[in-house]
């Protein structure tokens, strides 16, 4: 009742007004677009579903590069702009150890053995870089204002991706293809290609590994005791600079894994450039989700990647606009900022705001 | 300037069945209370009560689920914090939340917003009104800032004021936009028992000098007891005793539920003393 | 501090009022000359894309350039060659830039440059107005060498290239698909890079003209590495020809994840010049059998010695496919110079800078690594060097997918087809 | 005198590690061989030699210093410099063995042992601090295992690749031929040479040390004038040709290098020059504070007056292609100002101010083209147009605020970052092509026209950025210190105790968005007429990052940081160009390093350096 | 020997010098109660102590040895844990996993035992034990943060401002915790804006003003004293 009382007051808002008409709008052209696209029928159902597939797939690798912001969110509020940087460098890096286990064979005799070697490998290089670009750039600024680290990590970004395409050369890349991934799997009518399988459960996979040692373990619970409160933190004995050093660490690892695995999905294109747009992305995706929370950076990539993979043909197409694939940015943006109008805090993220008031 | 005690039986806010809900959890609970114009009323109620969220659903920064609240004859549930504070509300807070990086004056500037008239496009041409306007307000300022005892610390950067004048800050930038009624969050937190005396004082002036209605939320059981005219009691978001000071010292339910036997006593003592 | 830039205004000012106007007695050349002391070297500017996304491109020009000024000696009418290089990224503003400073040196006979179109946008006025040349190896923008400005070009005088125009590219691979493959369906894929655009609508275009349908035109952007989306868009139609003027590694992209989309199977893949790239097959594997790739027919000897002496001086294979363009371009640059330039008694060097043009304009069947160039003065093709008929039609086969086989097997050249 | 004792020994262990770590990551990322191709001082150094030569010389200098001041005896120190001398060689002499045919063995074994070598030492510090048998045994197994599985791979890739060159491409001839000082057949030999260079480098700097410290001042101007003016040769032969007559010029430089005659000129005046500073500086500081105050109004004036007469003149003073520079800072500086208004006063971070840019740069193309796309086939002018684009982008940014109201922080960034994503689409979309071409842009963009002369070159665009930037800055001082800039400043501090005070904040951030908005469209605007064409690839989000940080390094919500800003970042980088490869590297770094050392920006408002030292320290204390 | 040794410490926050040379000593099974106004110092002597601030000058002496400078972290295994202003409950930690975060330097058998004697101390927390903290009223907060403070088996335990915020029925039990804590044989070092109750448990109390010591007395003593009872407990 006294919401409809509001709108006869002078309470009337022009703000208000005009995001409701962002929203219709917004929403008019989603379901116009929709209809349009499936009454037309021009894409079957087996195409829809292995489209979503591919978004899945494609979602799963924001997600894990998102992990890796929302875990330095989370404990240090602060956006690390150069996470694509971390994890190009372990996929940049793995890519002359996929071409070397290729050569010899390893790869294609024991593939299981050599994606793990490779996993380990790309882990491990992109941990080192989280855990250097922690102590050398972002240590001396804990405390300071936010747009202090901001920068730096935007230097950062910058710093890393010309340093490593003056190590390893400005050309493209590509990562040697694994026999066994090539497959497909037959379930009624569609066809799932094994590669996307394989990056779905493999990320999975590395997810709940690290929801269970956030939530479980002994240095878990320390991560999430730091995010909440320094000082405290240390008052129970925390080291909080090894706590933190051991979050790049993880954030890096699980990028340095992503590398790997978007590898074998999507093995071109590997050059020093090739961090900076999915870093972009996941960084949306784990604001979309809630950033700072966990599950929320999951499924802010998996839905990112879903509407990157389903929007342009869905609602672009549906409307006669040209080029429809152009403009899947513009839609994953739209959706974002249409999200955050109806929930500013994030799909699973918290209420920031009313708690402080 | 001082406003007859005859008005005192006007209720200058009055609020019916207000309920406040967080994702389930209820905060504030189906209350209805109301303030009589031109008193000196304090909220009180253990930690996590509902008082504080009790002001912040009156002053706006809340939207209630459900009720109403009337100020001044007018319903202002569900407008916005600022048309709030420009029908006359004006608030500080629990933990001081000034303009740290501003000047004293200029937070004191910012706080008589609601009278202030100016727009951008005046200040970059240099519109004549627009001058007076700015040079009045900085006079109203330094007015205030004499009235609420920080005369010469107008230029100091607002974070570097010591915490009492931090406090007496907080409450000239809320007085400086004319409020009939003023909400206090914990006032005299963190103060010695002599400053809490000089406090007190200064409320009752508000009261008594400037005739505006003031609510308290407060802890210091002396504090309350010595000055309220009007108290509310708070437990789990609902209102468990309402009234005159000596009434909720001795109701059964506000001992059991917040003052304890011992402090009920020792705050009477005082009250007596 | 505000004493020093007190004293060096008035020092600034001073020599302001004591600079002399030097007069070029030796000079008759309407736009003016570059004169050489005796002891100077020759300068050659280059503008190139040296930083983002696309370094790749201006790597690989660098590397033709270098080798060509390498080739000669390092030496020209005795002289040491100088080359100045000036990133002009892959934008309007990089190439004024670029320009702007290269225009500034007086010594500079001319540059090499730019790699992107748009680049050229900002750096051609610049160049013409100051009495420059500038050869570009890599741009195709039809409008760069179109004198019409109402239907958008934009040439000046001092623009030539040596790099083939987009519309005479994209004829070709029209006429290819049709008269060649016989296809009758095509779809168009761009990348929103003035290049791959305007390829890919020549393409449409030519390929409407000839009787073909063209079916779907679409555009991926750059850095996306998910294609699933356009090709499942795409396969609603089935197209004969997809063409797909990509540049890596969009259009490995493109081809490798094609295979799982079904009802693509029969539909073949035309690449563009910016797939000519001996990385190409290999970064794409399998899926690249069967593509077809236009790029220059470089002739194959002094080709496969340029490839040599890449692997000798930089330990790679070139990272783009335009090095030979470059080359050639040098080549044109430095023999119109040297052509041109006129020894003064005291031992120097005058080069007149109208001179220069006109004997690059005049330009006819200089045998280059990508044919023999001739360069016209035509609008739309005004500047235009690159041999039209030299292009060729390349189709990528097992030999280049696993034994690093570079460049691939001649499917069809147009020079061939006149011929016969 | 005793260099084994353990903060001595760390000291220079740690420096002399560490610039042989910078030599070797400079080697490798190809910097030293393209460094090399520059000649600071012709014929006889090279950039690549100078970096090569002056790390060492700077950390032994370092080292010195601290060790100096822990009262270390002069055989100590100088003997430390030694040390470092050939500590910065080792790096690079190891990677050059492990680079060559003969000695490659030492590579693999180099792999096959560190896992077991790096744990053992790390196991046996720990048995040291006394830890548990058992966490020694499983630290020990740990390491070896995840350094075993880097060792292994990269013992894999190198084993199949052949050389290290193939992996790291700037390990190349190239660069062996720098740091071995042309002895790439003699390699021990070339070694031999490089770190006896580098001893006496390292020497030299900690003797340095030694010297009084006005003469040391002096040969540090001296020197770093002599090698800016020989690294920068490009731009300072820009600046000359201006001024001097082409022979005087030739005499000096040959091309873009200093010739031995004038370096070893240059070196002279300048430390005679510095010296006089150093001896003398001092004192006519203090003269000039002990002036009188009329006297010190009169000096201050007539420096205000020159500073007046410099920005006017500047263009004539430095010729085409500065001016060319000068213009672009500018437009930066009008950007950085616009954006100031969201980020400085209201504390809006505002990610995607390049959306202000397009928005300014497409509406002049579209509306002042001659060409296909012209909408007025040229019958509007420059001057008409410039109205338009600043309130067209006004009208963006305010619709593009109008969303995002409610955000707050990196909700509100991201956000942002996300509008200025989709401009950028839309520009290049076939979608809009139509109106705004689509990828092949917009082209046939006339100059301004000011009384008939066409206003074509970088000099006189200056004027027109020039102006905007002053009318920018008269306004923004205005905003600063009005009612609106006290809301601003209240929103930045406290949104919601900003509401509480009555004011309007949806209204008032709507303002300062769109106010914010209004200088980048006149920026674009401009930007699109100099260019004389309009390209997508134009307004990428590098435009927003670097104005973001321009504004934070020339320190926050400071109007001359702006500019100080912008010169810095958007002028350095232009200077840069001669080392184009590198330049963005060193962007990042210096970004990276400005923040650590001097996070309020270069020339901060007081309250905001006040407030982030004190915030700094406090809370490293805290540990927060 | 005394348990704590403070020693004449200077405590900066930036350039604000907070701590001008206070000392004072605590010996081992004692409460000492800092009493003082806001701004005294009381929480920053605290916070030297427990190495959240690191002192200028003076020394902290801890069971012999000199921790001025040892990090917080490491002082809790050493036996000093303190309970901060405001209680510092982790709020999206449960209370067990809160109580888990106290033990956290600890790794011997012990740690069950005690977490049954913390129970025992506090039922209310055992109820509570899946909950997560911050859905908990003050006082419970209160409990648990003292709870946690005991996890780590202190032999010095810092109490900040224990009673700050609380309704006055719940200051009694609160203060009823702390004797039961010394009772166990926990040294206390008690900061307290309620003067009044503080003096009633502790042994012997000291009064900081601006920063130093103003006045030092067996907590007796000082209930009588007339400025303490002037200024601090509001005894006219």
């Amino acid at each position: 009742m006294s919401q409809m009382f509001k709108w006869n007051t002078d309470e009337f808002s022009w703000v208000d007004f005009t995001i409701d008409v962002l929203r219709i709008l917004i929403v008019l052209a989603i379901v116009v677009g929709s209809w349009n696209t499936l009454s037309e029928g021009r894409i079957s159902f087996a195409q829809w579903v292995n489209l979503f597939i591919a978004g899945l797939s494609q979602g799963s690798i924001y997600a894990l590069i998102a992990l890796g912001y929302t875990l330095v969110y989370g404990i240090l509020l602060m956006i690390n702009f150069a996470h694509g940087e971390v994890f190009m460098a372990g996929a940049f890096s793995t890519v002359f150890l996929a071409e070397a286990l290729n050569r010899t064979g390893f790869l294609n005799q024991q593939p299981v053995l050599a994606i793990l070697l490779m996993i380990l490998f790309a882990g491990l290089v992109s941990m080192t870089v989280a855990i250097l670009l922690e102590r050398i750039a972002y240590r001396p600024l804990r405390g300071s204002p936010r747009l202090v680290p901001l920068i730096t990590a935007i230097g950062a970004s910058f710093f890393l991706q010309y340093t490593f395409r003056g190590l390893y050369g400005s050309g493209f890349k590509a990562y040697p293809q694994v026999k066994i991934l090539q497959g497909s799997l037959q379930v009624g009518s569609i066809n799932i290609p094994t590669v996307q399988i394989f990056v779905f459960v493999s990320a999975l996979v590395l997810m709940f590994g690290l929801y269970w040692l956030v939530e479980r373990s002994r240095i878990g619970k320390a991560m999430r005791a730091v995010s909440e409160n320094k000082e405290v933190a240390r008052l129970m004995g925390i080291d909080i600079d090894w706590v933190i050093l051991f979050t790049f660490g993880v954030g890096g690892f699980l990028a340095g894994s992503a590398g790997v695995i978007n590898g074998m999905f999507r093995p071109q294109g590997v050059n020093f450039f090739m961090g900076f747009i999915p870093g972009i992305k996941a960084f949306t995706a784990a604001v979309l989700g809630g950033i700072g929370n966990i599950p929320g950076a999951m499924l802010g990539g998996l839905f990112l990647g879903v509407i990157e993979a389903i929007g342009p043909n869905l609602v672009l197409a549906g409307l006669g606009i040209p080029g429809a694939n152009q403009l899947k940015d513009v839609i994953a943006f739209t959706m974002l900022v249409l999200v955050l109008i109806f929930r500013p805090q994030g799909i699973l993220g918290e209420r920031l705001s009313e708690k402080k008031a | 300037m001082a406003e007859k005690p005859k008005r005192q039986q006007n209720k200058i806010l009055v609020a019916t069945g207000m309920t406040k809900r967080f994702s389930g959890l209820v905060a504030v609970d189906n209350l209805d209370f109301y303030i009589p114009e031109g008193s000196i009323a304090s909220i009180i109620g253990p930690n996590g009560a509902g008082k504080t969220t009790f002001f912040n659903c009156i002053t706006g920064f809340y939207q209630i689920d459900e009720g109403e609240l009337i100020f001044d004859g007018n319903r202002i549930d569900g407008r916005s914090p600022d048309q709030i504070t420009r029908s006359g509300i004006a608030r500080t807070f629990q933990n001081i939340r000034l303009f740290n990086n501003m000047s004293a004056i200029e937070n004191i500037m910012v706080g008589q917003e609601p009278h202030l008239k100016s727009t951008w496009l005046g200040s970059i041409l240099g519109l004549p009104s627009t001058r007076r306007e700015d040079d009045d307000t900085e006079e109203r300022g330094r007015e205030l800032l004499q009235f609420v005892g920080l005369e010469g610390k107008g230029d100091m950067i607002s974070k570097n004021l010591s915490y009492g004048d931090q406090r007496r800050l907080e409450i000239g930038r809320a007085l400086a936009s004319k409020p009939k009624l003023i909400l206090l969050d914990e006032p005299t937190a963190g103060m010695n028992p002599r400053e809490t005396i000089e406090t007190t004082g200064f409320i009752r002036r508000l009261r008594d000098e400037l005739g505006i209605t003031v609510v308290l939320i407060e802890h210091d059981m002396r504090v309350v007891m010595d000055i309220s005219e009007h108290i509310t009691v708070l437990d789990y978001g609902r209102k468990i005793a309402e009234g005159l000071p000596q009434e909720i010292q001795n109701n059964p339910d506000v001992i059991e539920a917040y003052l304890g036997r011992g402090a009920a006593a020792s705050a009477g003592k005082n009250l007596a003393s | 501090m505000k004493k020093t830039i007190a004293s060096l205004l008035l020092l600034s000012l001073l020599s302001l009022l004591l600079n002399p106007v030097s007069a070029q007695d030796a000079c008759s050349d309407q736009l003016g000359c570059v004169i050489l002391a005796e002891d100077e070297p020759i300068a050659i500017g280059a503008m190139l894309v040296l930083s983002g996304a696309v370094t790749y491109l201006g790597d690989d020009s660098l590397g033709g350039v270098e080798l060509a000024i390498m080739d000669r000696g390092g030496e020209l009418l005795g002289r040491e060659i100088e080359l100045v290089v000036e990133d002009s990224l892959c934008s309007a503003e990089g190439g004024q830039a670029a320009a702007q400073r290269l225009s500034a040196d007086p010594t500079i006979v001319g540059a090499i440059g730019t790699n992107c179109s748009s680049a050229a946008q900002g750096a051609m006025p610049i160049i013409s107005d100051a009495g420059m040349v500038m050869i570009a190896p890599s741009n195709t923008s039809p409008s760069l060498t179109n004198e019409d400005v109402a239907s958008g070009g934009s040439h000046l005088p001092g623009y030539f290239r040596t790099s083939h125009n987009g519309l005479v590219e994209g004829m070709r691979n029209a006429e290819f698909a049709i008269q060649v493959l016989g296809t009758r369906t095509l779809a168009t894929v761009h990348d929103g890079d003035p290049y791959t655009e305007g390829l890919a609508r020549v393409v449409a275009d030519t390929f409407a003209e000839l009787g073909g349908e063209v079916v779907f035109e679409g555009a991926v952007n750059k850095g996306d590495t998910d294609m699933a989306s356009i090709l499942t868009e795409i396969a609603v139609y089935q197209p004969d020809i997809a063409y797909v003027p990509l540049f890596e590694p969009e259009v490995n992209f493109f081809a490798a994840q094609m295979k799982h989309i079904a009802g693509l199977e029969d539909t073949v893949i035309i690449g563009g010049g910016a797939a000519f790239v001996a990385g190409f097959p290999e970064n794409t594997g399998e899926a690249a059998i069967g593509i077809f790739v236009s790029g220059p027919l470089v002739t194959g000897e002094a080709y496969e010695q340029l490839l040599l002496r890449w692997e000798e001086e930089y330990g790679s294979s070139p990272p783009s496919g335009y090095h030979a363009h470059a080359y050639d371009a040098t080549n044109l640059l430095l023999s119109a110079v040297e052509a041109v330039a006129a020894p003064t008694d005291d031992g120097g060097l005058v080069i007149g800078r109208q001179a220069i043009r006109d004997a690059i304009a005049a330009t006819e069947n200089y045998p280059g690594l990508t044919g023999n160039l001739t360069c016209q003065d035509v609008s739309p093709f005004a500047g235009d060097c690159a041999p039209g008929t030299a292009l060729a039609m390349f189709e990528i086969t097992e030999a280049e997918v696993y034994d690093d086989n570079w460049p691939p097997p001649v499917f069809w050249s147009f020079s061939e087809n006149l011929s016969e | 005198m005793d260099i084994s004792q353990s903060g001595t020994r760390q000291t220079i262990i740690t420096l002399g590690l560490l610039s042989g770590a910078l030599i070797l990551f400079t080697g490798a990322v190809g910097m030293i061989a393209a460094f090399h191709e520059r000649e600071v001082v012709n014929d006889f150094i090279t950039l690549g030699q100078l970096v090569l030569l002056i790390t060492p010389v700077i950390f032994g200098y370092t080292a010195a210093n601290r060790l100096g001041m822990t009262g270390e005896a002069p055989m100590v120190v100088l003997g430390g410099g030694v040390i470092i001398g050939l500590l910065t060689t080792l790096p690079t002499t190891i990677m050059l063995l492990f680079n060559s045919d003969e000695f490659r063995f030492l590579l693999d074994w180099s792999l096959r042992l560190a896992p077991f070598v790096v744990a053992t030492a790390i196991a046996w510090r720990m048995r040291r601090q006394r830890a548990e048998t058992l966490t020694v045994v499983g630290s020990w197994l740990l390491v070896t295992a995840l350094l075993g599985i880097v060792t292994f791979s990269l013992a894999l890739i190198f084993e199949v690749k052949g050389d290290l060159r193939s992996v790291l491409v700037n390990i190349n001839r190239d660069w062996v031929d720098v740091v071995t000082f042309d002895n790439r057949r003699e390699l021990l030999q070339g070694i031999l040479i490089f770190s006896l260079a580098s001893v006496l480098a390292g020497f030299l700097g900690s003797l340095c040390y030694y010297l009084p410290r006005t003469p040391r001042r002096a040969l540090f101007y001296g020197l770093s004038v002599t090698l800016l003016v020989g690294a920068f040769g490009e731009t300072v032969r820009l600046v000359l040709q201006e001024n001097l007559e082409r022979d005087t010029l030739n005499q000096l430089f040959r091309r873009d290098t200093l010739r031995q005659n004038a370096a070893l000129g240059l070196l002279i005046v300048s430390t005679v020059v510095g010296y006089l500073w150093a001896a003398f500086g001092d004192r006519a500081r203090h003269g000039f504070q002990n002036l009188g105050g009329q006297e010190r109004r009169t000096t201050q004036m007539i420096g205000t007056a020159l500073f007046v007469a410099l920005l006017l003149m500047l263009p004539w003073l430095i010729g085409r292609t500065l001016s060319d520079v000068a213009v672009t800072i500018g437009l930066f500086v009008l950007m950085g100002l616009g954006l100031n208004i969201a980020i400085g006063l209201a504390g809006l971070l505002d990610l995607g101010y390049v959306t202000n840019y397009a928005v300014g740069a497409y509406i002049l193309a579209v509306m002042t083209s001659i060409g296909p796309l012209g909408l007025m086939k040229g019958s509007f002018s420059f001057w008409m147009v410039i109205p338009i684009a600043l309130l067209a982008a006004m009208f963006a940014g305010f619709i593009f605020a109008v969303p995002v109201l409610r955000m707050r922080g990196d909700y509100l960034a991201i956000a942002t970052l996300g509008f200025g994503e989709i401009i950028g689409k839309l520009a290049i979309s076939d979608w809009l092509k139509p109106l705004i071409g689509g990828a092949q842009g917009v082209q046939a963009i006339p100059k301004p026209i000011f009384l008939g002369t066409e206003l074509k070159n970088p000099e006189q665009l200056y004027y027109i950025v020039l102006v905007a930037c002053l009318v920018t800055l008269f306004v923004s001082i205005r905003l600063n210190n009005s009612r609106t800039g006290r809301q601003w400043m209240a929103i930045r501090e406290d949104e919601d105790v900003a509401t509480a005070m009555g004011i309007d904040t949806a209204r008032a951030k709507l303002l300062a968005f769109t106010l914010s908005a209004a200088t980048g469209g006149v920026a674009g605007a401009i930007f699109a007429a100099k260019v004389g064409s309009v390209f997508p690839n134009s307004f990428t989000v590098f435009i927003s990052i670097n104005v973001l940080s321009l504004i934070i390094v020339g320190g926050i919500a400071s109007n001359p940081g702006i500019v100080v800003g912008a010169v810095v970042l958007i002028g350095l980088p232009e200077l840069l160009r001669e080392f184009s490869d590198f330049r963005f590297l060193l962007y990042g770094a210096l970004l990276i390093m400005m923040m650590i050392n001097r996070p309020q920006g270069l020339i901060p408002t007081k309250i905001v350096s006040h407030e982030i030292r004190a915030g700094v320290k406090a809370k490293a204390a805290a540990g927060d | 020997m005394a348990l704590l040794e403070v020693n004449e410490i200077h405590t900066y926050y930036g350039n604000i010098h907070a701590l001008k040379g206070i000392s004072f000593e605590v010996d081992s099974g004692e409460i000492i109660a800092l009493i003082g106004a806001n701004g005294a110092g009381k929480t920053t002597t605290l916070r030297t102590i427990s190495g959240l601030m690191e002192p200028r000058d003076g020394s902290v002496r801890y069971d012999g040895e000199d921790i001025s400078s040892t990090r917080a972290d490491l002082l809790v295994s050493k036996g000093i844990s303190m309970v901060p202003e405001g209680r510092g409950v982790f709020a999206k930690l449960t209370v067990e996993e809160n109580l888990d975060m106290g033990a956290y330097t600890r790794r011997d058998k012990g740690i069950k035992d005690d977490l049954d004697r913390v129970f025992e101390l506090f039922p209310r927390l055992e109820e509570r034990k899946k909950q997560f903290a911050g859905t908990m009223s003050g006082g419970e907060q209160q409990m648990l943060a003292i709870a946690r403070a005991l996890m780590s088996s202190p032999r010095l335990l810092l109490l900040d401002e224990p009673s700050m915020g609380l309704a006055p029925v719940l200051v009694d039990g609160v203060f009823d915790t702390v004797q039961r804590i010394k009772n166990e044989g926990v040294t206390i070092l008690l900061v307290e804006q309620n003067a009044h109750m503080a003096l009633q448990i502790a042994d012997r109390g000291y009064v900081l003003q601006s920063g130093e010591v103003a006045l030092s007395d067996t907590a007796a003593n000082l209930q009588q004293n007339e400025t303490v009872q002037k200024t601090y407990l509001g005894i006219d």
